[in-house]
């Protein structure tokens, strides 16, 4: 039945994820400020508060899916600060690539380690099928070649899932993902990017010489290249049906923090919001506030349809798009909305609302830029291959 | 928990609605737009869906089925899909009858309920909007004083469907700072209910302008009787009923548009190759799915009966503004041929910008 | 020397102009009820009104160019309806045609009659490339055969200039545009169109078959095909480049019209509106207004900009695409917003607003959509060429 | 007469506004933005365009030249092409000074004019926004209460530029029911004055916030003397001043998104060449220039000398909108590139987004 409402026990988990979360935030403007430093694994206060899985243990079926909960847990972390945990949970997005494709000797063998993903190039952007870095097996060895740029996490990760090609002749074909571990000679971790937001949260740039990894690592360890431009690429992409709703509710997250903000800000100056009112019954700023918010309404729905498919095992390719092509655009909105209302406070310093306006501009870039989550949109509705629209 | 699964009845509810709009809706939608009229034999048909009468009382002839304003939600959306002003006919005694269901006194149930459970079920419509340019729901200027036992009422509503053929009105007014709702009959001294409305959109629904001069009324005519009624959740339930149409409505226009653009060559290829249309037919999918999605938690809030006027106000702004921008949009895809009356975008266009400046009408 | 205040002269014909057009405004729900009624050519309080010329008459280098003035009274005319007119002019889209690439002799023979512009056919929208009908020479005549639909005045006018290819293996190159007087035997007026808005605007759907015509009906008289794609074709579409700002300013006089409407009815109902104030010091629907009433504004000065150009004998091709995808959008907004800030009154019938909402639709569709627009200004931009952004 | 056309003078002093911005300002904006600082070099070398002095009473050493808001607004748009923080920088003390010539008493003049028509003009600024999350120009909270001959002032201003050098302040303050605006020195007694704010955008301004606690002012301390001030035309100058800042940084995004577009290729082609993006590109254009538009239209009305409240107040406010929305989608056609700090862009959406919310700081 449709039921929009959280279960007792997901309701406790995700409020003490904020109790969670509203400590591990006075920490964000230290890790804003200080772009060289690393968030540690727990913070001082980690003691108090149980682990996830912990918290989590003894859900039924009377709980939320697995995946609709894992999006609002997300919201909930990041409603304190983009990169800050009380605990820091191992794993990037390369383990998330580990998990859907690779090899159950794979997983087991690599489990413990961070992993990043290392997809896009100075050349090529949202378009992997552009993708340099090559893969040549030498022996029982393949030798990878190639640049990468906008790495996540790229410097702390233990290793990364790297996309390279087998065989450019094949295209989209050729494309494979490979784990490489720090440490390989080789693989060297080229710079680390200054950015507009997110900046506890490093970004690499990561140069592959000569660097030579056992044959087993070729991730799922199909070594055949299909015909046509899909196969292999198609296992890679699995990858992206998570990440896009978790990417959107990252973002969510701290648009949620910036609605809070300034609806207390709101509140302690005396400014009403009238749910039931229309248009003149409200003033200049309860309305635009009550858009926003709405807004945000809109936006989380489309991510807990998303992680409901998956959780359901239906595919979610189309949602997955249509929740980060929505949420991308709605955490800027969000964001500079609230600046708006709150004026020159809202851009101050002194306030977390100017670094939540940096720190969700990313969500609407990485995992495929907003225009490519319409691209795949399209195509869904339209019945379009990549040749027919792209 | 976190649940977007309809229920098997409601499977098996959207589908046959669907099939009616297919088949029934959506062939005479235009004709009933040009001649500005309600086919009685429509109304006949569409009565025999049962729309109102299933989820009343048995005790009062009905089915017996709890309301349920997701179901409802469903509903709408489809005939909706098939034509917004017809599905606000069909749709617009049900608010009236399961606003009585909901907050009446058991005499006002035992009066009003068997009416809308005939074979051919009463007509009767909620009057919210008033005429001016500064209407707000919550601000009526229509007033009731009390007299005596009772209420004299005075104001002027417009807007109000089947205004042709209503036998009663239920009445928002002001009563001593508070808000509450009369139940009128067509007849009752001092209400003059004009001739049809001349409107932008909706143009079959024949709508009219009630002029209420000092309507005296007993004071059982008040919803909930002495305790009177909530107007904020008569609000929310029409606000979640606009918000389903209009879902419906912006559903329409995309199906519409789809196909045309596919087939539509400029510059060598299909419009809807060409990254400008493309992109805008997937943000038109995107703000309907999430309209859609803004509209079945108000629905949800609404069937535990919960306080849903938050969720209902922001699935209905939402979706007004939505669907105002997507029958705009499919306007613009059809270029031309969005402009002329031989397709129907231009009359949704036409009923997305009337639909969002109404309230009350409908109710889930 | 930059500057935006009228002329006293200016500002008195423009004031006399929209006495005019409030008179005129009174016969307009007539017409938009009465679709099949055509406006006369003369209202009956014309007597009371000098024509333009009489007025216009004594204008000197201190008023504004032809360019600017007849924008400005453009919207003076749409302010009060679209086809009213209390003198109808003689002339269509047509003889602005014949201005532009009509020969001297031409100019004259028909300078008295109305002409329409045919150029749209059931196959192609925007894209006159895809011109199918055809005209050949046969001895001394043309004979000229296909549909034309969106013929705007295509039932009133007199006579019409078609575009039709005298060569499709030249693509645009072979469109050339041909004069057909009413009567030429094979002329068809195949039937009028019913409309969203402009409904007293008649718009018809043509059919030539086998229709003759003098050799010397070709406009412009060239009857060679240019190599390459463009030639004959760029001699027509000269004509746009005042048509542009001039469809712009038809749709913003009636979005001027709505706002003055919505701010007399605000000020009725005590609204004030603060033009001093921020977000803070406004009501919702304040501030709507005011966005409104800006967007205007910008609108205005995009088309006065790209009038202004055009009376300085300087190209205008870009700007003419940017006033007309500026104002097609605002219009729409404007009157879409008015209704929003009316509410129920906005959508009655009782008052213009809700007629103004359908006929400045059609403003964004003809002469070229705002999609058109975007592209030709993309390519100005981009320095692209049509092969390169398309 | 409408006309577009710049003066000769005007275009010579665009050229050589845009080459100062090309070889002066641009290079070093991203080094002051990192370092939250303004080189002294920079503000010497900006002294010497004379952009203060030029347009004062030569009686006071000035220029001579009548103040032309119109030359002001093209000056300022190719100085924020460069960086609108420097521009800022740059322009601030003009707003003092303009404002001191404009409505100033004669001794205000004399005692205040010479000094920005030195060899190094005086660092100086009005004091228009007020910290709190519900700050409205009109509506300061900062209150001059009449003190015998004098006032004295109390409240809080932020955002005041050059806070780190400025030797007077003019600050805008509620004096019974009016406005008014006060001249304070820097070393006034009762006025603190912070460390350099911490900002999201325009970091190297070093803008400051001032504590007035009860700052006893004579009376001639009062803009205008006994008869006061216009507020209301300061804030219409600044406004049109913001607006003409922010379209050379609408400008500066589009000039630098056109040729990166062209330049970045995905799915075989320039991105460029791709609608979304090419039609994107369209717009940010056609916004940038309607909001030249409308600053030029404010311009035109000050330079005359009339009413210029409400072209000035839809200058800044579209001016704001779209220099936000432009700078959003620079990033956003940078991609990952828009969201390093390697490219100016990310810098651009900081300052575009800090100057939405500013009054005062410059002036036409």
């Amino acid at each position: 039945m449709i039921d929009f409402e959280l279960s007792a026990k997901d309701r406790e988990v995700l409020d003490k994820l904020r109790e969670e979360a509203l400590v591990a935030r006075r920490y964000a403007r230290f890790y804003d400020e200080n772009e060289h430093e690393f968030p540690p694994d727990e913070l001082p206060e980690a003691a108090q508060y149980p682990s996830i899985f912990e918290m989590m243990a003894g859900r039924t079926g009377e709980d939320s899916g697995m995946g609709v909960m894992s999006m609002l847990i997300t919201m909930a972390q990041t409603w304190g600060d983009y990169s800050v945990r009380m605990h820091r949970g191992k794993g990037g997005l390369g383990n998330a690539a580990l998990q859907a494709a690779g090899t159950p000797e794979q997983k087991t063998k690599w489990a413990g380690l961070t992993l990043a993903m290392a997809i896009t190039e100075p050349g090529c952007g949202s378009d992997p099928s552009r993708v340099q870095t090559t893969a040549v097996l030498d022996g029982d060895e393949w030798v990878v070649n190639g640049e990468k740029i906008f790495v996540t996490t790229g410097c702390r990760a233990e290793g990364v899932v790297v996309w390279a090609t087998v065989d450019k002749s094949a295209g989209r074909g050729g494309i494979k993902s490979f784990l490489i571990e720090k440490g390989t000679p080789g693989f060297i971790v080229a710079h680390k990017e200054k950015k507009l937001g997110i900046r506890a949260d490093d970004t690499a740039a990561y140069v592959f010489k000569d660097c030579r990894i056992p044959r087993s690592n070729l991730l799922g360890g199909k070594e055949d290249v299909p015909k046509g431009n899909s196969g292999g690429f198609k296992d890679v992409m699995k990858t992206f049906n998570m990440t896009r709703p978790a990417v959107s509710a990252i973002g969510l997250g701290m648009a949620e923090a910036s609605l809070d903000f300034t609806r207390e800000q709101l509140a302690q100056s005396g400014v009403a919001i009238e749910y039931g009112s229309g248009l003149h019954g409200q003033s200049a700023v309860a309305e635009k506030f009550l858009r926003l918010e709405t807004l945000y309404e809109a936006a989380k729905l489309t991510i807990l349809r998303a992680a409901w498919l998956a959780d359901g095992g239906k595919p979610n390719n189309l949602e997955s798009s249509v929740c980060k092509a929505k949420t991308g655009a709605a955490v800027r909105e969000i964001t500079q909305g609230c600046i708006e209302i709150l004026g020159p406070m809202g851009v101050s310093r002194d306030h977390l609302l100017e670094k939540w306006f940096r720190d969700v501009r990313i969500t609407d870039i990485y995992e495929g830029t907003g225009e490519i989550q319409r691209m795949i949109t399209a195509r869904a509705l339209l019945g379009y291959s990549r040749a027919e629209l792209n | 928990m976190i649940s977007f699964k309809l229920t098997e009845e409601q499977e098996v509810v959207r589908e046959a609605m669907h099939d009616f709009a297919k088949s029934a809706v959506r062939p005479i939608a235009r004709e009933c737009d040009e001649a500005s009229k309600l086919p009685d034999a429509f109304l006949v048909q569409a009565a025999e869906l049962g729309l109102v009468s299933t989820q009343l009382p048995d005790a009062f002839g009905g089915g017996g089925e709890p309301r349920s304003p997701i179901t409802n939600a469903i509903v709408a959306e489809e005939l909706a899909w098939g034509d917004a002003t017809l599905a606000i006919a069909m749709l617009a005694p049900a608010a009236f009858a399961f606003a009585v269901a909901d907050q009446g006194t058991e005499e006002q149930k035992r009066e009003l309920l068997p009416r809308f459970c005939a074979d051919v079920p009463a007509a009767a419509a909620i009057a919210f909007v008033e005429p001016g340019p500064t209407f707000d729901a919550l601000l009526p200027r229509c007033v009731a004083e009390p007299k005596g036992q009772g209420f004299v009422l005075s104001g002027v509503k417009s807007f109000v469907p089947l205004g042709d053929r209503a036998s009663h009105f239920l009445i928002v007014a002001r009563n001593n700072g508070g808000l509450d709702a009369f139940i009128v009959p067509r007849e009752a001294e001092g209400l003059s209910v004009s001739q049809p409305e001349k409107n932008l959109g909706l143009r079959a629904l024949s709508t009219a302008t009630l002029t209420l001069e000092r309507v005296a009324l007993p004071g059982a005519a008040r919803l909930g009787g002495a305790a009177g009624c909530d107007v904020r959740k008569l609000l929310a339930h029409s606000r979640a009923g606009l918000a389903s149409v209009m879902v419906g409505l912006s559903r329409a226009v995309l199906d519409y548009a789809v196909p045309y653009a596919k087939d539509r060559v400029a510059f060598d290829q299909a419009i809807a190759q060409k990254q400008s249309i493309a992109f805008r037919l997937a943000d038109m999918h995107i703000e309907t799915e999430a309209s859609r999605w803004l509209t079945w938690k108000a629905a949800s809030e609404l069937e535990k009966g919960g306080d849903a006027t938050r969720s209902a106000h922001q699935a209905r702004s939402y979706a007004a503004e939505k669907s105002m921008w997507i029958s705009d949009q499919g306007v613009q895809v059809l270029g031309g041929h969005g402009f002329i009356r031989e397709h129907p975008v231009e009359m949704w266009y036409r009923n997305a910008r009337t639909l969002g400046v109404l309230e009350g009408t409908v109710a889930l």
